[in-house]
């Protein structure tokens, strides 16, 4: 069984000191370790971004992807190769402003992965605009005057599109945030997980002390039904998204790897030559 | 030529059934064993619109249609107004009665009450097939040549269904036999000298084919003329053989998609037009750094923008070479001929694997949407080659931090060993970064002078062991020209080089089948042999030829034929314009 | 060199102050009246990475940083482990004290006590201010000539932040005068022959204020290195004047919502880089085909994919010219000089509009990202030339269905009347298809010709009419050799070319500025007059000497010098190349 | 004052006979007519599609764009023209394929246009294939053994994209698909329209009988508030998606235009050389 250990790979990360992403990294490696994963059944698959960097900083099989792209890299990725682990990493600009139609679409097709999206209201890595998630009135090189266009709101977006399963967790609870994420693999089909990681450089008003202030686990909101789409949706309104733990998760959908027949048949691996038989019979259509 | 072959055309509305009856009519032929190419024509609306299919039936091989034919079936306007100028003058058409006459051309013009025929056997929507029976007769052939495709095409609808057809069949038989005798088997068949078994294959369908026998299980893809039917072919076989073809939301993501799955070590492609490859050109740039072996088969269509989607033209070569940011390292093949469409789209997938990284198959409408009679592939040539792929039985054990040098730039060839993610101890990194032999990032120079000739290597190596960069028809040493084609103007050049020696002018020719990297030695030979240099391609810029002159030192004068107006090339005009030029 | 000029450099972490300390310096002298030229070096992460600042500092104008310095603020170990090695032998390291000193060069070098200095004064966070203290010290300037680019530069902060900089400041003077005498003045300025006032100017600045000037109002935009800075300008500007800068969702969005936006009548534009480019294509064949005014500035840096993002390189020429599929016109400028990226700018949206065609301003990292004192812009010369646009007020009524002929093919030159909508009896069409002079869809043969022609003549009108294609500098008829290059190379190229002819060469020296239309047969006269011909570029497949054998028929031998390290040219390297080649 | 024939082009359109998109070009011109515009006061973008074929069928400023585009572009045209009436066009794969990034950041940007999507749950003109409004099941040439991907709910998205106008008709109800456009153009901010337009050629399925058996007017729901995004939602989720009307509108959130100051400086159409002093002012930055 592998060790925390063996999921790191000595490279020191180009990370702020203090970045939130330090915190989503090592409860990744935390989260895998406790499902029993070795290095090399897990590949990271990611986009553009300070959280971009991700898969370099983790000792398994990574790919950096573009820009926003990362999603349907990794959904050709676990087509081709079901056996591997694919999780997907991201920002919030490479997720929700260029990526925002591979996601929404990602999660409808509900193919089993994991997503977590890195989410700091803010471009980190081109040093500090705003992102579709930066809040009214935000500050920032591209609004200097403070942000004009309402935030998307991700757990809205995600319902919306179909999710079968939606996480929400802080870099500051590391604990909550490896269950979650182990929840999340689990979960067979698309699995979304949005960490607030907070930008310490550029974000100076969705700080750590902000989030604390302002998130609410929902297990602490009494009654609270992850399998009621409806009422979730309503917790989601009130406390406009900022809340954590499993929001939301739909066992009852199948996964695409399901409801295809790939997860009976999947032969993308096996790259042969076509049997004599299987070619003869493909010819019969151009007689 | 007209003794060696007949050129049969059909006209009328889209809708109107036009395409199932050249399908049955060259179904049928097929089984008798002779020769076919058929094409149609059609406009970017849905139902209704002009649309024609010309067939041409002969005892050899040939690769397009002529502007010409023998007979023509109108059941429009259109056909009347525009195609019956175009027949020979010995030629026959057969015009639907309820169309005004005023015909004033050569060819001999009989009205023939289609709809009433078919409405009398079956309904009026079988005029197609009353079409077919008179053509059936004017070119010498019987019900029973034709039974069995109508079978076939029908049974799925029952059997009554393929009575009515046939019954409608007979019945246009009989109407020529009874009611316009002189033109029974007025139009015969070219003598068959030997009868092989062939394929009639749509061009797309072969490079979907292609794709499939060389094991490509994985498609993402987005609709696009002329590219779907790639797509709508690997849909319908995929599945079977444990694959799949995803329709996703763009081709960005169709693109990253197959990426992904070929990175995943799936062979995996995509096929788009136009519009499609510049959205990928991202993506394929990605590919090329990373070096992950993705196929994208590239059908041109009429250019700029949205342009002339069901048009014809070859005006991508720019962007299918040039349209990714940065030195990109990539392969762009460029079949001449349905057949080396399907063996074209075969071996993509062998490079793309023995040099990691994209490969483009750049076709165009023409070979897309053409309709081929073509030799069964030959299942004994079909090698699968996967390149350097490293099997976790050959891997020492390594364990975190050690990584696999994935990008290892210790190959004077370029090629380093790649790993499918999964396998133990080969663990490495990919990233659209420039990055050191592990594939982490890295910004150093050396690393990145290294790994920008690494990639540049291996398109060196390639070309150098290639062997399919030219179709070479060039017998003279010492040529009056030489006419450079590519994609599919080949049988149109050919036939015209052809006529152009008949008349005693010694003609070279070249296709070129390989534009990236750009085979400019062994052409260089070609051009050095000839007096003339006649370019002949489908845009107005003369792509081609700027790429012959980019990579050619001290190029002499290329003369340009260039055509855009969207329609295909025909011997006819080819043939004055090389004179023109000559 | 040295007796005409400083080259001064600092070298530390990011998020050390350096860019601020290089910026207040720079502005300090750009006041006092002298040539600039500063260029920052840096990685791709956020906090710490070793980055460094270099200036110029000259009597006349310098386009670019040379390798060694004279004078090295050390506060790293990067930059005593690489910057270190090359300074001048004469050269002075001011090297922070807590850093090993194992500097075994020819360099006088002495450890200060930076953070000290700072601490005492002020906090250790200036220890960058204190640098700049013994800067002034060495270069024989004194807290006067500081003081007041201090004050503007923090007096946002408060009054007392001022004061403590300046003491801060003086402290460092004060240091080399007290504890390194020997150092004070010892490498004094050049001098002035006469004074001109100066803007010290980003390039991604000027050509933000060249969009400005030109009256355009509008950007959309997504952040991207190095091009950002474009935007950030705008933003900060745009409003005040009644426009408006929109940070949007991608690329695609950016380049589609500007091209919307000068279909509209406003000057709109878009500003990226690699990536952002490839995503572009599809809209800029859409502005091609509908001949809007769109203009992009595109700002390239190491490729492909995303590459060295923080790194020079000029590697997208294909891209910038060919990315788009189909045959399309539009014009790709491409500035040799910050000055020429303000008044490229500035033209490209007279340009854009008379030739209705997109309009691409090719810039590279370090054009955009490099710091010059430049001229202020003639105000008299900022001529706004909207080309054809069509008022209402010549407008006779239409009514419905009556369509104004916006793609008329009857002007010679191409180009047909635009009409802004809105504008009464103006009612037209448009489209990315093929289509009429009203802008209907057509697939009509003629009309595709003519369209085709009528959008590539507006080119060759242009080309014919476009006096600012070459930089030249060609005094001689017969040349041993003639240096030809692309975008910010120009200086460095110039120097080369100077140190050459003073040792007797006839060297000429052309910069490209308009790579599409490409000026061939301008180009070509100089190439017949050279003995040889060499081609400086950033990128390893020799773009540009392809574009020149792409368009000039017998062309001969071009002797190509790549660079593609990420790094910019220096004149020491490029001078060897030169040599070796010659 | 205008009237229908003002707006008609006599360009015989290359739909097919009975295609849905004619009662929405007819309710289009019945709209603008009541609407009291010119010809030359409309501009109409359109994406591309059989749907996008639009532009092309109505006197007015028309401009046929690129696939899924039409959005940013149309933005762009008002901004820089806000005099005009920008209605944009375009079809379920165009704005909810290929262009759903561009729908979603739309709508959350809130600039006064108005957004008509006919809706035929297949690709029209590349002659049939699913599109993500497609049901699931639905086979089609890249679907021949049925749809696996769940629908992407238009409503649901829009909802969760903050728009502040949905309006939702039907090509069979000429008159109320009128008045629906007439409100939406009225709003102050981005309105969307989802049009239900059969394909009668592709689509075998969902036909204008279908619609018809299943749609429900709001008018008919008892209490149904348009006001109230929470209520909207459940009546959404309830009757999925199937409802015609003035199903959602908020009339707190400022347009773009407002809350940019466009609204009231909006100086772009003036291309002029910069004053003097002006100039001057912008030099103060580099000295
Ligand atoms: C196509 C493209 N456009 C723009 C960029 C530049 N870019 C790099 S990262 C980034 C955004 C980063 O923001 P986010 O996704 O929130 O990630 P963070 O850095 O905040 O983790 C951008 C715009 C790019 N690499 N590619
Ligand atoms: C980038 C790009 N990809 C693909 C196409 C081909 N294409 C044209 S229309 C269309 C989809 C049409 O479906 P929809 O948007 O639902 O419109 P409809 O025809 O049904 O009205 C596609 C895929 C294109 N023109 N451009
Ligand atoms: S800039 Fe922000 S997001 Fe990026 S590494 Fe620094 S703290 Fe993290
Ligand atoms: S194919 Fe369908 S959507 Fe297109 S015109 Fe015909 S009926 Fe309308
Ligand atoms: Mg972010
Ligand atoms: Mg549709």
């Amino acid at each position: 069984m592998a060790v925390l250990q063996d999921f790191k790979n000595n490279v020191k990360p180009n990370w702020c000191p203090g970045c939130g992403d330090y915190a989503v990294q090592m409860a990744l490696q935390k989260a895998v370790v406790q499902l029993g994963m070795e290095p090399h059944e897990l590949a990271l698959v990611c986009g553009i971004g300070c959280s971009g960097r991700f898969s370099g900083y983790i000792y398994a099989y990574g790919m950096h992807t573009t820009h926003g792209r990362a999603l349907p890299f990794a959904q050709g990725l676990k087509l081709a190769n079901p056996k591997l682990n694919v999780i997907a990493c991201g920002g919030d600009g490479d997720g929700m402003a260029i990526g925002l139609g591979h996601t929404f679409h990602a999660i409808r097709r509900n193919i089993n992965i994991t997503y977590v999206l890195m989410d700091n209201h803010v471009y980190g890595l081109t040093k500090g605009q705003t992102s579709p998630r930066s809040d009214l009135g935000f500050k920032t090189k591209t609004t200097p005057t403070g942000n004009i266009e309402t935030p998307v709101s991700t757990l809205e977006m995600a319902l919306a599109a179909g999710a079968t399963f939606i996480g929400q967790g802080f870099s500051l609870q590391l604990q909550e945030l490896t269950d979650l994420l182990v929840a999340a693999v689990r979960h067979p089909g698309f699995s979304l997980v949005n960490v607030f990681s907070p930008c310490v450089t550029f974000n100076k008003v969705n700080t750590y002390e902000w989030f604390k202030d302002k998130l609410v686990d929902v297990k602490d909101i009494g009654g609270y039904d992850a399998g009621d789409k409806g009422a979730v949706l309503n917790h989601v309104l009130e406390h406009e998204g900022l809340l954590t733990g499993l929001l939301y998760e739909n066992l009852t959908k199948p996964s695409y790897e399901k409801i295809s027949g790939l997860a009976k048949n999947n032969q993308m691996q096996s790259v042969k030559k076509l049997a004599p038989d299987v070619f003869s019979e493909l010819l019969e259509d151009f007689y | 030529m007209k003794s060696r072959e007949i050129t049969w055309q059909a006209g009328g509305q889209q809708g109107e059934g036009l395409e199932s009856l050249g399908e049955i009519l060259a179904s049928a032929l097929n089984h008798l064993g002779y020769e076919l190419y058929g094409f149609r024509q059609f406009s970017s609306r849905i139902k209704g619109g002009h649309t024609n299919y010309k067939l041409r039936i002969a005892a050899k091989a040939v690769g397009t249609i002529h502007k010409s034919c023998d007979l023509l079936i109108a059941l429009d306007k259109d056909t009347m107004q525009n195609e019956a100028l175009n027949i020979q003058e010995q030629g026959i058409i057969l015009v639907d009665s309820i169309l005004a006459q005023d015909y004033s051309g050569q060819a001999r013009c009989v009205a023939i009450p289609f709809k009433d025929i078919a409405q009398k056997h079956g309904s009026q929507l079988q005029k197609n097939i009353a079409a077919l029976g008179c053509t059936v007769a004017v070119l010498g052939l019987t019900e029973e040549d034709l039974e069995e495709t109508l079978r076939k095409k029908f049974i799925a609808k029952g059997a009554e269904v393929v009575a009515e057809n046939v019954a409608v069949l007979k019945a246009g038989i009989e109407y020529i036999k009874t009611e316009v005798p002189s033109l029974l088997g007025v139009l015969p068949l070219p003598e068959l000298k030997h009868k092989e078994q062939h394929l009639f294959i749509l061009g797309n369908e072969a490079m979907g084919f292609g794709a499939l026998s060389a094991g490509a299980k994985f498609m993402a893809a987005y609709p696009i003329t002329p590219a779907s039917e790639v797509m709508e072919y690997m849909v319908k076989k995929a599945r079977k053989l444990g694959g799949q073809m995803l329709q996703v939301e763009d081709e960005i993501a169709a693109c990253t998609m197959a990426t992904g799955a070929a990175y995943g070590g799936a062979r995996a492609f995509t096929a788009t037009s136009g519009p499609g490859l510049s959205l990928m050109s991202e993506t394929i740039g990605l590919a090329a750094m990373t070096e992950t072996p993705l196929v994208i088969v590239h059908s041109q269509r009429g250019g700029p923008s949205t342009g002339l989607p069901t048009k014809h033209e070859q005006s991508d070569v720019f962007a299918a070479l040039y349209n990714t940011h940065g030195d990109t390292a990539k392969i762009v093949l460029s079949p001449s001929t349905i057949e080396e469409g399907f063996y074209d789209t075969f071996e993509a997938f062998n490079l793309a694997e023995e040099y990691q990284c994209p490969v483009i198959v750049l076709a165009d409408l023409q070979l897309s949407l053409g309709k081929q009679t073509m030799l069964i592939p030959e299942y004994d040539k079909m090698e699968i080659r996967r390149g350097n792929i490293v099997e976790a039985s050959s891997l020492p054990p390594i364990k975190a931090p050690e990584y696999f040098p994935r990008y290892s730039v210790a190959q004077t060839d370029g090629i380093s060993g790649r790993i499918i993610p999964g396998t133990p101890n080969g663990i490495c990194l990919g990233t659209g970064l420039e990055h050191d032999e592990s594939g982490r990032p890295t910004e150093a120079k050396d690393m990145r002078i290294k790994q920008t000739e690494k990639r540049l290597q291996k398109m060196k190596t390639f070309l150098a062991n290639y062997k399919k960069a030219l179709a070479v028809d060039a017998p003279y040493s010492e040529a009056d020209a030489l006419v450079i084609g590519m994609t599919s103007t080949r049988s149109c050049i050919a036939e015209v080089v052809e006529i152009l020696r008949q008349e005693g002018k010694k003609i070279n020719h070249v296709q070129v089948r390989l534009l990236l990297p750009f085979p400019a030695k062994e052409l260089e030979q070609y051009i050095r042999q000839a007096k003339k240099i006649i370019v002949v391609e489908h845009n107005a810029t003369a792509q081609l030829a700027g790429l012959i002159r980019m990579h050619i030192e001290q190029c002499p004068h290329l003369e340009n034929i260039l055509q855009y107006d969207g329609d295909i090339m025909y011997t006819e005009q080819l043939l004055a314009s090389c004179k023109e030029v000559l």
